[in-house]
């Protein structure tokens, strides 16, 4: 990109830590405070779409290449249905949380048998779909 | 394994393989179409497991979470279901069975991976559609089989498939807005998402909020109009057909529609209160706009010059057929509709299936072209004809029998210009299949000999389309067996 | 009222749809419509006085119903995703015809028959 | 015209609509039929029975999973329709348009 402003991308380096941080926080604390996978998800994309808005495309290509996206997209989903199917061995329908999974002490992190756990997969689904789809439709013009 | 239920295995066989497709293509697999085959077999045997299933316990429920319905998700497993999941299944393991290499170079070779990766999830969704027992759980199965038909129409991109995938996806997202606003008008009513909670609880309070329970029936009724081409919403449908590869218009003509029909069946029988539906007019509406249906499509079908185009608007009078069996809400129309679904959609299948080998052989696009081309593919034009008679409902084959029990149907709800309507249209029909078929054996030159094709199209493409054939005969030859079945699904539903 | 509001947003949208001959506009009025929808569930759920449904201490606060609000995370998404993809098949829609404007989409397909 | 036609159409929705707001249920009410099950059934046995305090994720994620992993799959279905459409965009840019 011929274009850069430095404001612009001063303040994005400076702020991309904290709005990455931000959506893992809404990701992790899902069965605590409002918040899940896919708001935090989309939060941690929002950051990546921000870093190619400012530094190119390019930039962003090195970090987060078609195929990593996609092995991250169908990863994602997979956790999601390994996480369902472990309640099979138990003797449980599809998808069965506290039977199996430990429950925790609420209000800690650590709680909510498979909630948090399915989140961050979503999470980290969602994040690489926003980027994918902001590549696939934008990223043209930003060569 | 106490959890495990052969219809779920069916869904989790479906979106792994939808989840590991472009992982595979990533890592260059090329062998993407035998995957498909391979997966669509194990998911016709698990749904003849279901069927045997539900034949020797009955009616099963399976929660997901263990939950009850009430909070949780529910998938009900009764005969209505598993007849249809067979159907499905079935057509889709003898659809991926033809898509033969010819066939399959339709769909350029670096877009396979992705191809089969929406096939697999339209499949998933079709099947949830028919399996769920939760309304909102229906909604996104609607999107999902919406956004997936969608995108194997436009796979092959040019000029119309662009077009009649972006006209879909508009008419079809309104579709599914007005079934979400729907279900909202019914979780507000009733507190509930699951149907059959909901229906139960929706007959008390329809009485105390009638105009919310009709609007919720209005809204529902458009939605799954508009995504099953009832008359006059069928505005996407011939475009879509005309322009997809062949195996995604089988697809959408054999299936799609089909499962959109049997989730108005189970909602319209299930959920909302059926005097409601009779007190309010809209039955009437609904069988009025069924019998143009019937009538204009034929119309339309005949002044087409495109096969695939005549072959779409033929659809949109056969869906008529079906609305009109369902809604005219007797037992031998429902029955005939119900017949209807499973024949329509074995017969369409095969003729879009027969005209596809025309098509890609010879490149033969009008219906001028089929001058003749029964000599050079008498197996194939035959298989056609066998399967346009069996449309315009011709007694031995199975179109008849579905025609004939929905015509009963019109004589028990004593509404006899429709009997009219259906005599009227099986004419029709002829009028547009009879020349095709004459054309394409007696027209052209006298003097060429006939000249089998096994050779040249192969074991694995004449195959499907014999077993279609086969089938078509069967049930029109042996009728009572697939009836007393629907019989009793339909004695349920009442 | 709230369910009011709702469905004149719900109309205005599908008026959008109906009428604009711009494919992006028409996206727009997707947009509007299942936004009235969301509302609609969101004010299903409402109850008065209540607090969000988060429970901490004490059980028996009385909250909104937190159904639709669950649900309508999920529509958001559906809704996204729709949208997405319509717009991807209208860079399309471009690529092919030159416009995106419905009307003029028609007159080069007929010119094209013809 | 086809305003006129959209407008009157949509007038008449709107109306019939509009009676039926009024027959709804009591905006915000609490023994809403909708808000039945959703304190005692719900909000108050989530923590006992999910682990979660937040009760919006402990619906999508734990009553409604299912849901959820359908919706991952909606995303997924657009993602792949838009790279199916969208692919051979950045193999062949340009010669596409020459077709018209």
């Amino acid at each position: 990109m011929k274009f850069r402003d430095t404001i612009v991308s001063i303040i994005t380096r400076f702020m991309l830590p904290f709005i990455t941080l931000f959506g893992l926080y809404l990701i992790v604390h899902v069965h605590i405070s409002p918040g899940g996978g896919f708001s935090g998800g989309t939060v941690v994309g929002a950051g990546f779409v921000l870093l190619s808005l400012t530094y190119g495309i390019s930039m962003q290509e090195r970090k987060f290449s078609h195929r990593t996206s996609t092995l991250i997209e169908s990863g994602g989903a997979l956790v999601y249905i390994f996480f369902g199917i472990v309640a099979f061995f138990y003797g449980q329908p599809f998808l069965s949380n506290l039977p199996i999974f430990p429950a925790g002490d609420p209000g800690r992190l650590f709680s909510g048998g498979f909630i948090a756990f399915l989140n961050i997969a979503i999470g980290v689904k969602v994040a690489s779909t926003i980027v994918a789809l902001f590549d696939s439709l934008g990223g043209e013009d930003l060569h | 394994m106490l959890g495990v239920h052969p219809g779920i295995l069916i869904m989790l066989v479906l979106l792994i393989s939808a989840f590991i497709s472009p992982v595979l293509d990533q890592f260059k697999f090329k062998k993407f179409s035998f995957l498909a085959t391979f997966v669509s077999g194990i998911v016709f045997v698990l749904s003849v497991l279901v069927i045997f299933r539900v034949n020797s316990i009955g009616v099963e429920y399976y929660n997901f979470g263990g939950w009850t319905p009430d909070k949780g998700i529910e998938f009900v497993f009764s005969e209505l279901e598993a007849l249809i999941l067979l159907l499905v299944s079935g057509m889709f393991f003898i659809i991926y069975l033809y898509n033969q290499k010819k066939i399959r170079e339709e769909i350029s070779e670096h877009l396979r991976g992705w191809y089969f990766t929406l096939a697999f999830m339209l499949q998933a969704s079709l099947i949830g559609l028919i399996l769920t027992n939760d309304l909102f759980n229906m909604f996104v199965f609607i999107e999902i089989s919406a956004l997936t038909t969608v995108a194997i129409i436009s796979i092959n991109e040019n000029k119309d498939t662009v077009f009649a995938s972006i006209k879909y996806l508009f008419l079809t997202a309104v579709g599914s807005s007005s079934v979400l606003f729907s279900t909202g008008l019914i979780y507000l009513l009733t507190g509930y998402l699951n149907m059959e909670l909901a229906g139960m609880e929706l007959m008390e309070v329809a009485g105390m909020y009638p105009a919310a329970t009709s609007m919720a029936m209005l809204f529902m009724f458009f939605g799954l109009a508009m995504k099953s081409a009832l008359f006059p919403l069928h505005i996407w449908l011939p475009d879509a057909y005309y322009s997809a590869p062949t195996i995604s218009t089988a697809i959408m003509a054999g299936l799609v529609g089909k499962a959109y029909i049997v989730v108005f069946i189970k909602v319209f029988y299930r959920v909302l209160p059926l005097s409601f539906f009779e007190q309010t007019n809209m039955s009437e509406i609904a069988i009025v706009m069924a019998g143009m249906a019937i009538i204009i499509g034929s119309l339309f079908a005949i002044s087409q010059t495109k096969i695939k185009r005549m072959l779409a608007y033929s659809s949109v009078a056969q869906i008529g057929y079906i609305f009109l069996g369902i809604t005219l809400a007797t037992e031998s129309s429902i029955t005939g509709g119900f017949l209807h679904i499973v024949n329509h959609s074995i017969i369409k299948t095969l003729l879009f299936l027969t005209v596809g080998v025309i098509i890609i052989y010879t490149g033969a696009e009008n219906i001028v072209d089929f001058k003749g081309i029964g000599k050079k593919y008498p197996l194939t034009m035959g298989l056609f004809a066998l399967s346009a008679l069996a449309m315009i409902g011709i007694p031995p084959l199975n179109g008849f029998i579905s025609k004939w029990t929905i015509a009963i149907g019109t004589i028990e709800a004593e509404k006899p210009l429709y009997l009219i309507i259906i005599i009227l249209s099986s004419l029709l029909n002829a009028v547009y299949y009879l020349p095709i078929i004459i054309q394409a054996f007696f027209g052209g030159d006298d003097d060429l000999e006939y000249d089998w094709e096994f050779k040249r199209l192969g074991f694995k493409i004449i195959l499907p389309m014999l077993t279609l054939g086969v089938l078509i005969l069967i049930i029109g030859i042996f009728p009572a067996k697939p009836i007393n079945y629907i019989n009793r699904i339909v004695s349920i539903l009442i | 009222m709230y369910y009011f509001a709702s469905i004149v947003l719900f109309l205005i949208g599908f008026y959008i749809l109906l009428t604009h001959p711009n494919l992006i506009k028409k996206v727009i009025g997707l947009n509007v419509m299942d936004s009235a929808i969301f509302f609609f569930f969101v004010a299903v759920g409402f109850v008065a006085d209540g607090g969000s449904p988060i429970v901490e201490g004490s059980q028996d606060a009385l909250t909104v119903n937190p159904v639709p609000s669950g649900l309508m995370l999920t529509g958001i998404v559906v809704s996204v995703s729709v949208t997405a993809f319509a717009l991807a098949i209208i860079i399309k829609v471009y690529q092919h015809y030159g416009t995106i404007n419905v009307e003029e989409i028609y007159v080069v397909r007929s010119e094209r028959e013809c | 015209m086809k305003h006129l036609i959209a407008i009157v159409l949509l007038v008449t929705l709107g109306f019939g609509i509009y009676s039926v707001v009024m027959d709804m249920p009591t905006f915000g009410d609490p023994d809403n039929p909708g808000n039945k099950l959703s304190q005692t059934e719900i909000v108050n046995r989530a923590v006992e029975e999910t682990g979660s305090q937040n009760v919006v994720s402990s619906i999508i994620t734990d009553y409604r999973a299912f849901d959820t992993l359908l919706e991952t799959t909606v995303l997924f279905a657009a993602i792949a329709g838009i790279f199916a459409t969208l692919i051979d965009n950045n193999r062949e840019s340009g010669d596409v348009k020459d077709e018209i």
